[in-house]
């Protein structure tokens, strides 16, 4: 008498859940989603036996764009802001790591200077990201305060992104080579500012929302995910960190500046929601601590063009001109149609939601050969149909609000 | 001419009319707008926005619900062609209208000329009437015949066994200690407030009418994100808004059951004769106990998220249930040592 | 290497007045924020944004500067900036000739400021404002005579600039633009 | 752990299997037979690769066939962590067909059913081959091949502005 997933069993699987018996016929067939308050342009097509979830399917692709083949029409640069509107909040940690696909393939590596700018940029919009994620929790679980104050404070971030980028959220920041953008002069301080506001303000949050007796009880021993689990069904980011798997992709293979900055990478061991939402909560405080150490190098710093001199030394003198006065780097001309080596490139890094991958395949020209992407959301999808069933129709929304699953993400 | 007056008065005062027309329906619609403004304000003011505005900026927004309730009176009201008709319709107008039921047999003054009923059972009849509304629910879910509002009308099936139990033996604590059905003698043995000698059974009370009224963090059927709007899925226009104010009328008759059993009826005021301090005063505060009774319960929103619903079974059932039965047993403990 | 995984516990929740203090911590923050609410809305079209000069709004085109090398065409990803030709005169030959000009689709752009950061000559500059509202899509497809000037901005007529600061306390501060004092 | 440390582990690994090393920039893949591929991909994941990060596809037309790696890597085991290792195969583009690897790594299985609408290759023996991301119409079109181009407007532009 076990729950069964497509066929098998799921205690064979190793996973546990809810005790129920099996049920051939009689079910119950709930379309939750794609128009659905809570779901967004997802559907789960979950089949239950009373109140008690014994099948989960995820149907995906409500938002659908073919990023992969739009990306081979186009060059190489051009797929930068294509590639940020899978997470549109988290714009910079989606698209670095296709940059450091592409350096990878050209074989340059970007000044200091364009490292730990990205670096900043990634944790601003890793935090604003989580504190999204947080706020789409708390209305699945019916918290409106958390969405409310998370989006608000989300605020502060993208205020921050703004500053340094001049877009609020679209910044396609980081460049083959280097980063678009220098810190205006008063950044530093605004920042300063605004990591002493969120450490404060945490403390609030953890009192309202994660230490709340009403929100514990509903995350506490819900979709448990089994550290062995975990790695079979080879979920990533937080989740995989709240089920004790310490793999983090700016610790396996540190890009950008995560080899010089100093932070923790937070691992749970319990795979529960409420771990979940405490490996993102702990990691917006390492966050925290990066953008202070990054803020810190880049003002200790003297100013220069945050791009390799390949694209920089032979550039007009009012290129620097520019630069000087607004702290803008200019692109040359080259960049529209620039012809990469041939070559294959992978690279990988860690957005909020997890670790994204790229595999850039160039045969020579100005527009890539392939270009595959494995978004985190796509790969946690797999957590609806393995771990939803046994639990109960009301633990839907803390599992799809823990995994923090985002449809454009996992649909590209 | 004075005579005419007198004579329209005493139609309009006469209890039944007053009670179930004046403060049954009248009275808790203002209540309930004001209600519904005073929750979106309150809850607008933690989560750091403005909430209602746009509307008349001065009075921070009060038409809004005004405006609501236009729009949902001349919405359409689409019946879906699957759904049981008949009782698609009637279900959230009998709904409503058994929420405010019980207003109509509570004393709202202690002067016998103004009761709209024998008061010797009153406390058992209003309580009684409480019990009757929510069954309508689950016959509008029920009725909708769409998969989202069956889940919820069983979800609200599920929570009426919970909560019924809970309310009824909470507020009866207080008959227990004064050793009587009588609602008037109730309100007037408490020289003390009675949540003062009781609090436990009024907090038993206080959850299980947040319950009752689908308050968070008890908004279970009408949980959103899985049940989309629960038994009110299918309902759109005035049944809709008749759906959803159902809860805050019913929320109000809780809460003046409330404030006579456990916050003094209308004390410190002491009714005298006539119409207006025999009974216009008295019943307006109980009215204002009511609606600050209700100011407080609209506070959960911005506090709390939902429990799940076995988690708030649960809950009911382990927690607030022996709370009910120490309150009871409180009441007794209190009737034995004279203290009311 | 500085960065290393940590493993941590939550915090653990026993005894019989553990859920009691939790309810009593959240109750006292959402009467703290109900008495004190620190509001940061922002009330549109009443008041808007005064964006700083890097941010990347609508694009305008400095004919002079042009040098007609569609640089800009050729960088934008959604297609939005392309390039129309133009027959015109020659001021010194009085030749006619033919032209290639930028024209911008704002049914397409991103803002993406690519455009800008790839002008050889810095005839493209962002206006720091973009919410513009358009009756139609016809109009929003911008011909050589519409590029060459910045748009109109109508909430500039109606609102108070304001401008958000980041603070310690509040997060973001509301300040009316010109003055910079506290509202 | 770098490439070279894991390549050894991994040829030691699939000793006895024939396989072609290609290095890539950030990776390292052995592509076996269609035949020896689960094999080799279960012998893998006794050494310790216990997900797929990413099952890539590239269609090379010219050449007639399809390249599909696994890239596999390690969640268990922090050493191997490091590094992404490719175990693949090459089928022809007429009638693509291979046997699944759900079996081995579980994870691999949406990203199978996503190969499977994008290319049309035929994964045997897996539990649930339906599409994921396409609807019908579209998924027939196979719109990662390279029969199918997405084209890109001229920068050139002949109708004129409407605004």
């Amino acid at each position: 008498m076990s729950v069964w997933v497509y066929g098998e069993q799921k205690s064979e699987l190793g996973l546990e859940g809810t005790i129920t018996r099996k049920i051939e016929e009689d079910l119950y067939e709930v379309f939750i989603g794609p128009q659905h308050p809570g779901s967004g342009h997802m559907r789960i097509i979950i089949r239950i036996d009373g109140d008690i979830i014994v099948e989960a399917d995820p149907d995906m692709g409500y938002v659908h764009r073919t990023m992969e083949k739009l990306a081979e029409g186009r060059e190489w640069i051009k797929n930068v802001p294509l590639f940020e509107r899978m997470a549109i909040q988290d714009a910079c940690n989606v698209t670095v790591s296709y940059i450091i696909a592409l350096e990878r393939i050209l074989d340059i590596e970007p000044p200091p200077r364009a490292k730990y700018l990205r670096t900043l940029l990634c944790e601003i919009n890793r935090i604003a990201a989580h504190l999204y994620g947080f706020g789409i929790f708390g209305v699945f679980i019916g918290h409106s305060t958390m969405y409310m104050w998370s989006f608000a404070d989300r605020e502060v971030m993208v205020e921050l992104a703004e500053r340094l980028t001049g877009a609020r959220l679209t910044h396609s920041y980081p460049i083959p080579g280097g980063a678009r953008k220098d810190i205006p002069q008063d950044f530093p301080q605004a920042a300063r500012k605004a990591v002493r506001y969120f450490r404060r303000r945490l403390e609030e949050y953890r009192k309202i929302f994660l230490d709340n007796p009403v929100t514990r009880k509903r995350l506490e021993g819900v979709g448990i995910i089994p550290k062995k689990i975990a790695a079979e069904l080879g979920v990533v980011g937080p989740v995989a960190r709240a089920s004790g798997i310490k793999y983090d992709a700016r610790l396996a293979e540190p890009y950008d500046a995560y080899d010089e900055v100093e932070f923790e990478v937070p691992v749970f061991e319990e795979g529960d929601a409420l771990a979940r939402a405490w490996v993102k909560f702990e990691e917006i405080k390492q966050s925290l601590r990066i953008i202070e150490q990054a803020v810190d190098w880049l003002e200790r710093h003297p100013r220069e063009a945050p791009i390799h001199d390949r694209f920089w030394a032979k550039s007009p003198p009012l290129w620097k001109k520019v630069f000087e006065a607004e702290g803008r780097v200019k692109l040359l001309p080259l960049m529209a149609n620039m012809k990469l080596p041939p070559g294959r490139a992978m690279a990988r890094s860690e957005t909020a939601r997890g670790e994204i991958i790229y595999y850039v395949e160039s045969d020579g020209k100005s527009t890539p050969y392939r270009v595959r992407i494995v978004s985190p959301s796509a790969r946690n999808a797999i957590v609806f149909k393995y771990i939803a069933p046994g639990y109960k129709v009301m633990d839907l929304p803390t599992i799809y609000g823990s995994i923090d699953y985002f449809p454009p993400e996992a649909d590209r | 001419m004075a005579g005419i007056i007198d004579l329209i008065l005493s139609i309009i005062f006469y209890p039944p009319i007053y009670q179930l027309v004046l403060v049954g329906l009248t009275g808790s619609l203002v209540v309930v707008i004001f209600i519904i403004w005073f929750e979106r304000k309150a809850t607008a003011r933690v989560q750091r926005r403005l909430g209602p505005y746009h509307i008349a900026p001065r009075l921070a927004g009060l038409p809004q619900l005004v405006a609501d309730l236009i729009r949902y009176a001349f919405q359409e009201v689409i019946i879906p062609r699957t759904a049981d008709r008949e009782l698609f319709v009637l279900a959230p107008i009998v709904a409503t209208v058994l929420s405010i039921l019980p207003i109509a047999v509570v004393p709202l003054t202690s002067n016998p000329a103004y009761w709209p009923i024998p008061m010797d059972y009153s406390i058992l009849v209003a309580l009684a009437l409480t019990t009757v509304s929510p069954i309508f629910l689950i016959v509008a879910g029920w009725a909708s015949n769409n998969k989202f509002s069956i889940i919820g009308g069983v979800r609200e099936a599920f929570v009426i066994t919970a909560y019924e139990m809970i309310a009824i033996m909470s507020i009866l604590s207080a008959s227990a200690a004064v050793l009587t059905f009588n609602l008037v003698e109730i309100v007037e043995a408490q020289r003390i407030w009675y949540i003062l000698l009781n609090p436990i059974a009024f907090l038993a009370a206080f959850l299980s009418v947040l319950m009752a009224t689908s308050g968070f963090p008890f908004e279970i059927p009408e949980s959103e994100n899985e049940v989309v709007a629960g038994p009110f899925t299918e309902y759109s226009g005035l049944l809709y808004g008749l759906n959803m104010g159902a809860a805050y009328m019913k929320r109000f008759a809780f809460s003046i059951l409330m404030v006579l059993v456990f916050l003094g009826g209308w004390s410190p005021y002491t009714p005298g004769e006539g119409i207006l301090s025999g009974y216009l005063i008295p019943s307006l505060i109980v009215v204002a106990k009511a609606a600050i009774l209700m100011m407080i319960f609209s506070l959960t929103r911005s506090i709390y998220g939902r429990f799940r619903l076995d988690q708030a079974l649960e809950g009911a059932w382990r927690l607030v249930f022996p709370m009910a039965v120490l309150g009871f047993g409180l009441a007794l403990l209190e009737a034995y040592l004279g203290v009311m | 290497m500085p960065a290393r995984p940590v493993v941590k516990r939550l915090p653990a929740r026993r005894g019989l007045f553990a859920g009691f203090k939790g309810n009593v911590d959240a109750i006292t923050i959402g009467l703290k924020y109900l008495v004190d609410p620190k509001r940061i809305t922002l009330i549109y079209p009443n008041e808007y944004i005064k964006l700083d000069p890097g941010y990347r709004g609508f694009i305008v085109l400095e004919p002079k500067k042009c040098i007609n090398c569609s640089s800009c065409a050729r960088i934008c990803p959604a297609a939005a900036m392309r390039m129309i030709r133009r027959m015109e005169e020659d001021p010194k030959t009085g030749k006619k000739k033919m032209k290639l000009w930028p024209v911008i689709n704002y049914q397409r752009c991103i803002f993406c400021g690519y455009c800008v950061d790839v002008c050889p000559t810095e005839a493209l500059y962002t206006v720091p404002y973009h919410d513009i509202v358009y009756e139609n899509m016809a109009e929003m497809d911008w011909g050589l005579e519409t590029f060459v000037k910045p748009p109109e901005y109508p909430t500039a007529k109606e609102g108070i600039p304001v401008k958000y600061i980041v603070d310690e306390e509040k997060g973001l501060v509301k300040v009316r633009a010109e003055e910079g004092e506290e509202e | 752990m770098d490439l070279a440390q894991a390549r050894k582990i991994v040829e030691e690994a699939l000793s006895g299997i024939e396989a072609r090393v290609e290095e890539g920039r950030g990776f390292i893949e052995f592509i076996v037979s269609k035949e020896n591929l689960v094999e080799a991909a279960s012998r893998l994941k006794k050494a310790g690769f216990d997900h797929v990060k990413s099952l890539t596809v590239v269609d090379y037309k010219a050449e007639g066939k399809f390249k599909i790696v696994y890239y596999v890597s390690s969640y268990l085991n922090e050493d191997l962590a490091g590094v992404i290792v490719g175990i693949g195969t090459e089928v022809p583009r007429d009638n693509p067909k291979m046997p699944t690897l759900v079996y081995v790594w579980r994870s691999a299985e949406f990203q199978e059913r996503e190969v499977f609408e994008f290319f049309g290759i035929d994964f045997e023996d897996h539990p649930d081959l339906r599409l994921l991301l396409l609807t019908p119409q579209v998924a027939e079109k196979r719109p990662l091949r390279k029969d199918f181009i997405v084209k890109e407007e001229p920068i050139i532009r002949t109708t004129p502005p409407t605004g």
